[in-house]
């Protein structure tokens, strides 16, 4: 058993921090993974807006390739979950499309798994299961979770949790003891996708809800999304400045691994200077 | 506002009405041709606003999201291909999420996306702009190197010295690396040609896309 | 085809919807070709595909069955019945070697004396094309 | 020896002027079984029918047909014209050559033809008739009412008044249901209980109404007239004859739970009556909290009734009762608005439904009537009010208008205004449904003391510094807008009782996708159900008002009324009738039948020497309204429509083709 590993461009890129803390949890926790090989680019986030078809045959490629692993695909990266999640629901539901889509990847698709995001990895694995493997309590560090919209929207087919109150990313980062601040603005669209062509419109954006994570108490906010990540981290220009985590740089520093195999110091706003003043790093 | 630009630009209309029977035979084949690149149920709509209500970045446009799923609903196919809006969407599903007939409205935007594209309706260039360059790199190595796709669009929507600071940083720290193609990049290129015969296509514009070019197009 | 000659069509038509709307026909002076004869039943639901293949073997070259509008039942839910074992019946009469667009299926209200025209009249037109129902008085 | 006779109209010249009449009668003639042909100019009339009355005596006619207009003008009066020739009025059939025929022809060579066809069809069809009789049932003149809201007691009043007696039964300690819980009703204002206490008080005492509370329908079985109830009553653990209502237990009872009538916005005892004006006016034990029932401690009440009313091992009662009609006025029951997480109802307490709005509002509610944000108990400045939360949604809930919404949160809007003077409303709507009498004139009232109504939905709530943020859009502007409110209503849908479709299944009663029951007929049979003898009354049927369900409830009153008006109901004949010889048992006909009026029935039969045992399908001609959908459904052919039998209609069918 295990899964198939879908990183996606932006970990190799731009997001290298979450491919290399995503990495290191799974090593940690023993979740057994293969690097999807020869995998390609799904599309995220142009083909959609350009063709339908391409849309799905981008990441259908991908499906296809973990179908012959036979393991079921899981990525960090949520653009990707939910490019993966939109062609596994498309292929499945349009027959038409599936046919038009599988003759010119001249294979077939059953779609036995779902494609999953890391996180449902890690509940699959259980809140409880990671909680008992800390071994640095994160005590007294104030967390916003930001869900952003990927992993939970449409919930036609990206179901992660509820789309309007979602809770269970709480759940995973308070198994680190820190502690999840209540604010109600983490399924709050950043604009990320238009970050290079509207750069203004996306500060504002950013901005907004940074100050709300820092409003309801947060010290840092904390996303499962590279989009999101990038776009928090490089366009809020608000008054206090937040540091932006992965959910896996705070699990891994509660593993007690070391935060530069989990990639904290490339980070755009200064990741290490909260964590040192709260003595946790 | 909004009919003040109408009579400007279309001096025929009879005084300032929107002459609604001059669309009469267009409504539904747009409709229809909207619903079939994704735009699910979009004749469903009883304009309640919900969705421009929680649309993140509505704010920033001039017509709201429910006033394009009007267009579309009375068969505006100019309007609503050149209204800026459907490259405003950031595409985060709020407004499908929400809405209580079932209408995709995020799904409606990107349909007109793809139809603007197809019949070369350029509203938005910075956006076309960045579509070409991504397709065109997935085109070449099967995977998207951040670095190239900024170098790229930057050039070619020539804003070069934005973000110049943070991307300098990011390639300090080894985020921007140079390129490297993956194997299995033949038999994406073939999903591209799959499409080209088709009549409708964005990526009719990919093939022979080069810089040059693209700067003179665009 | 002789332009003369008139199919003879039977009409199952259910008391409360169809019957009806044939009788408003008539009251409104509405005339439509002499092809149709009609069999009153109580409901769309009552009529056996028995009776209408029946009425092919004995030589009618149409057959119209008519009933309430989906919803409109009088008895709620007869015309749904009608309504399944009709795409049934037409792939059975296909297995018989019968053609299956000599059987048509219409809902026809009380009210709508003027649709009961138009089928008739449009109903007349087709068979009239298909020409006269030989085949089938040769087989069976 | 068949002896038919054939009777031509000519109708004037209705049907003389197309058709060929003395052609038609010539061919009839012909007819296998026809020994008497006559022509009349109008057979309806006196004379018409003497010469039918004459032929039958003197030709011994055992079969008339009578060719002239459509059955649906005229087959009655020949019907009851050879039942007083001494024939069986079902063998009488009619040949429709007038609206079929020469009203729709104009060329005589066609009729003419076409008329002897349709007479042979009736010809073919009549020999093969059969003396049919309808048989008579007697009614129960008792009817029973279910539910005790508004309209099960207008309803129960209505038919008392008349003279006959009534049951309601109500699972609620008391009866009153979602009126009692309103303060005041549009367009009036007029306060909810001063006019429903008195309804209450006045079905309590009438002499020919019973009520039950605390008490369910278990089961229903049998028809029209004749209905075979069974009745739970739980224990209520109070002797209701000793009861005084002092109400020194309900005070000394020292567990409690949130009050169901306030919306748990307030809390009652384990003993209990949901509001003081209840009928009938006896507390009732809640077994669920009541110590001495989860712990076997306490009893207190018991100690301290002065009449010793209370009664711990009281025991349910099942009750069976034959009744002849059922009123089912089961009433409706308020969206759950936790579907909408962009609201946060649940999450943040100043969100609330229109129903904990009226409790609010009311004297008799928790906080006095004084409205105080449940959060803090502040009094709120600026209350925003969204309509369709539940409603005229596909995507969280249904896709149908609820109809009072949009007129109770104008009402609230304006009592808003006079509980709280200076206070601001905000209503968000999408369209204003205000038709109704002096309906569109409240709503005005509303908007003219200075409510700000909103086009548009709104987006999400969250709170922000002790107010809640409402986002919504307003589409008249085409721009996005916020409001800062203390106070946030969602009008709640009215959704389908829980459990109507189980309800639904006792009554032998169809519901629609949503779960209200449904009408015989949209528009001609509001009241009316597809079982014969049951009614509906009230929002068991679709979302409605007060004004209209009291004017449902008064209507299936009379429909009742008429039906026990008559001593013994006398059945159509064209049933359903099993040959048990053919039948194999396989009651694939009990699936197709809308009136559950086949059943499976035990035969015992002689095959050969030995005794055997078999089920086979079994008509109950009183439920029975002869659709013939089980005569398809049958494989055996064993299941035939008396009237039009599968021999009469292939007769038709030969004839027509020949």
């Amino acid at each position: 058993m295990g899964y198939a590993y879908y990183p996606g461009c932006s970990l190799h890129g731009t997001a290298k921090e979450y491919d290399m803390s995503s990495r290191a949890c799974l090593d940690f926790l023993g979740i057994e993974y293969r690097e999807l090989p020869d995998w390609s680019c799904c599309g995220a986030s142009s083909a959609h807006s350009v063709d339908h078809t391409l849309a799905v045959s981008l990441p259908a490629r991908n499906l296809i390739l973990a179908e012959q692993m036979n393991l079921p695909l899981m990525t960090p990266c949520t653009a990707c979950y939910s490019r993966l999640r939109g062609a596994h629901h498309a292929l499945r539901s349009d027959p038409g499309l599936a046919r038009k889509v599988l003759t010119a990847l001249g294979s077939e698709y059953k779609g036995r798994y779902e494609p999953l995001s890391i996180l449902d990895v890690l509940y699959q694995y259980g809140p409880e299961a990671v909680g008992e493997k800390v071994t640095k309590k994160l005590k007294e560090l104030k967390v916003a979770c930001y869900y952003g919209c990927l992993l939970l929207r449409p919930p036609e087919y990206a179901d992660f949790d509820d789309p309007e109150n979602p809770g269970k990313m709480e759940r995973l980062v308070e198994t680190t003891g820190a502690r999840a601040v209540d604010w109600p603005h983490r399924t709050e669209c950043c604009g990320a996708s238009l970050s290079l062509s509207d750069t203004k419109l996306v500060v504002s954006l950013a901005t907004f809800i940074v100050d709300m994570a820092a409003r309801h108490g947060a010290e840092c906010i904390v996303t499962a999304c590279p989009m999101c990540q990038a776009n928090l981290d490089m366009r809020q220009r608000g008054r206090t400045k937040l540091p932006v985590y992965y959910v896996t740089e705070l699990l891994g520093l509660a593993f007690g691994l070391e935060p530069k195999r989990l990639g904290l110091t490339t980070h755009m706003v200064n990741a290490m200077g909260l964590l040192r003043a709260k003595q946790l790093a | 506002m909004c009919l003040l630009k109408i009579l400007k630009t279309k001096g025929k209309r009879r005084m300032n009405y929107l002459n609604l029977s001059r669309h009469e035979g267009e409504w539904l084949p747009f409709a229809q041709a909207v619903e079939a690149e994704g735009g699910k149920k979009v004749l469903s709509c009883y304009q309640c606003g919900k969705c421009s209500a929680g649309c993140p970045v509505s704010f920033a446009m001039e017509e709201q999201p429910h006033q394009v799923i009007r267009m579309v609903q009375l068969g505006l196919s100019d309007r609503a291909l050149n209204s800026p809006t459907i490259w405003r969407c950031a595409g985060c599903f709020t407004c499908t999420t929400r809405c209580p007939r079932g209408v995709d409205i995020a799904g409606v935007m990107s349909a007109l996306r793809v139809i603007a594209l197809a019949r070369n309706v350029r509203t938005s260039r910075r956006a076309q702009a960045f579509h070409k360059v991504f397709l065109s790199l997935i085109k070449r190595y099967g995977r998207i190197n951040e670095f190239e796709l900024v170098v790229r669009y930057k050039l070619a929507s020539m804003n070069l010295f934005q973000d110049l600071d943070l991307g300098l940083r990011m390639f300090m720290q080894g985020k921007l690396k140079p390129p490297r193609g993956i194997a299995g990049v033949r038999q994406l290129r073939s999903l591209f040609r799959h499409e080209k015969g088709g009549k409708r296509s964005g990526l009719r514009l990919l093939p022979g896309l080069q810089l040059t070019r693209h700067r003179e197009g665009v | 085809m002789s332009l003369d000659w008139q199919p003879k069509i039977v009409g199952f038509t259910c008391n409360w919807c169809s019957y009806a709307g044939a009788d408003l026909a008539g009251t409104s002076r509405m005339s439509y070709p002499a092809s149709v004869r009609i069999i009153r039943v109580p409901c769309s639901g009552r009529i056996n595909p028995v009776f209408v293949i029946r009425a092919f073997q004995r030589g009618a070259d149409g057959v119209l069955v008519a009933g309430c509008h989906p919803g409109d039942c009088h008895y709620s839910t007869g015309n749904m019945y009608a309504r399944r074992r009709f795409q049934v019946a037409r792939r059975f009469m296909e297995y018989l070697g019968m053609d299956p667009a000599r059987l048509e299926i219409h809902w026809i209200s009380a009210s709508e004396g003027q649709k009961f025209q138009e089928v008739i009249r449009n109903m007349t037109d087709r068979i009239r094309a298909m020409g006269p129902n030989r085949k089938m008085r040769e087989i069976l | 020896m068949i002896r038919i006779g054939v009777f031509v109209c000519w109708c004037g010249s209705n049907i003389a002027g197309t058709v060929d009449v003395g052609k038609v009668a010539e061919e009839s003639a012909k007819m296998p079984g026809v020994v008497h042909v006559e022509q009349n100019k109008y057979t309806c009339s006196d004379p018409g029918q003497d010469s039918i009355r004459k032929a039958i005596k003197e030709h011994r006619l055992d079969r008339v047909v009578v060719a002239a207009c459509s059955p649906r003008m005229h087959e009655m009066t020949f019907r009851k014209c050879a039942a007083s020739a001494g024939l069986n009025q079902y063998l009488v059939e009619m040949a429709n050559i007038r609206e079929h025929c020469s009203w729709v022809h104009s060329d005589m060579s066609v009729a003419t033809p076409k008329a002897v066809d349709i007479v042979r069809r009736a010809v073919a069809k009549v020999k093969r008739s059969v003396p049919l009789f309808p048989s008579t049932i007697p009614v129960e003149k008792r009817a029973l009412v279910i539910g005790g809201g508004i309209a099960g007691i207008q309803a129960a009043l209505d038919i008392a008044e008349a003279g006959y007696e009534v049951t309601i039964v109500e699972r609620e300690p008391t009866i009153g249901g979602r009126m009692a819980q309103l303060d005041k009703t549009f367009p009036t204002l007029d306060c909810s209980s001063c006019i429903l206490t008195p309804k209450m008080v006045d079905a309590a005492s009438h002499p020919g109404i019973r009520i039950l509370t605390c008490s369910e329908v278990e089961d229903i079985s049998g028809y029209v007239g004749n209905f075979q109830v069974r009745l739970r009553k739980r224990a209520r653990s109070i002797d209701e004859a000793r009861c005084t209502a002092c109400g020194i237990c309900i005070s000394k009872c020292p567990t409690s739970r949130d009050s169901e009538f306030n919306m748990g916005l307030g809390t009652r005892k384990a003993i209990y009556m949901p509001f003081p004006q209840a009928v009938p006016n006896k507390p009732t034990i809640d077994r669920e909290i009541c110590r001495h029932f989860t712990e076997g401690k306490c009893g207190i009440c018991q100690k301290v009734c002065p009449s010793g009313a209370v009664d711990f091992s009281q025991e349910d009662q099942v009750l069976n009762e034959k009744f002849g009609a059922v009123v089912a006025a089961t009433g409706a029951t308020q969206f759950s608005v936790e579907a909408y997480g962009e609201y946060g109802y649940g999450r943040y307490p100043d969100v609330i439904t229109g129903l904990e709005l009226e409790r609010l509002i009311s004297s008799t509610g928790p906080t006095d009537g004084k409205i105080r944000r449940p959060s803090d108990g502040r009094i709120p400045r600026t209350v925003v009010f969204i309509k369709c939360v539940g409603s005229r949604d596909e995507n969280k809930g249904y896709p149908y208008c609820s109809k009072a919404c949009c007129m109770y949160t104008a009402k609230h809007a304006i009592l808003l205004k006079e509980k709280i003077p200076g206070a601001s409303a905000y209503v968000f709507y999408m369209d204003v449904r205000a038709g109704g009498k002096d309906y569109e004139e409240f709503y005005q009232r509303s908007q003219e003391i200075g409510t700000r109504y909103v086009r548009g939905r709104v987006s999400r709530i969250y709170p922000l510094d002790g107010k809640l943020i409402v986002q919504g859009e307003d589409t008249l502007l085409g721009q996005r807008v916020e409001v800062e409110a203390d106070l946030v209503v969602l009008a709640a849908a009215m959704v389908p009782q829980i459990d109507a479709p189980e309800m639904a299944r006792k009554l032998g009663i169809s519901y629609n996708q949503y779960g209200f029951f449904s009408e015989a007929h949209p528009k001609l049979r509001p009241v009316e159900t597809n079982t014969a003898g049951v009614f509906l009354a009230g929002t068991c049927q679709g979302p409605k008002d007060i004004p209209e369900t009291v004017a449902q409830a008064s209507a299936a009153a009379v429909k009742v009324i008429s039906l026990f008006a008559k001593s013994e109901l006398t059945t159509n004949p064209n049933v359903a009738s099993v040959d048990e010889s053919l039948c194999s048992g396989c009651l694939w006909c009990m699936n197709v039948c809308p009136y559950k009026a086949i059943e499976e029935k035990i035969i015992t039969e002689r095959a050969g020497k030995e005794t055997v045992t078999r089920s086979v399908a079994s008509v109950n001609t009183g439920l029975c309204q002869g659709c013939g959908a089980c005569t398809v459904a049958c494989r055996d052919g064993a299941m035939n429509l008396l009237g039009f039998t599968n021999e009469q209609i292939l007769a038709e069918v030969e004839a027509l083709c020949l």
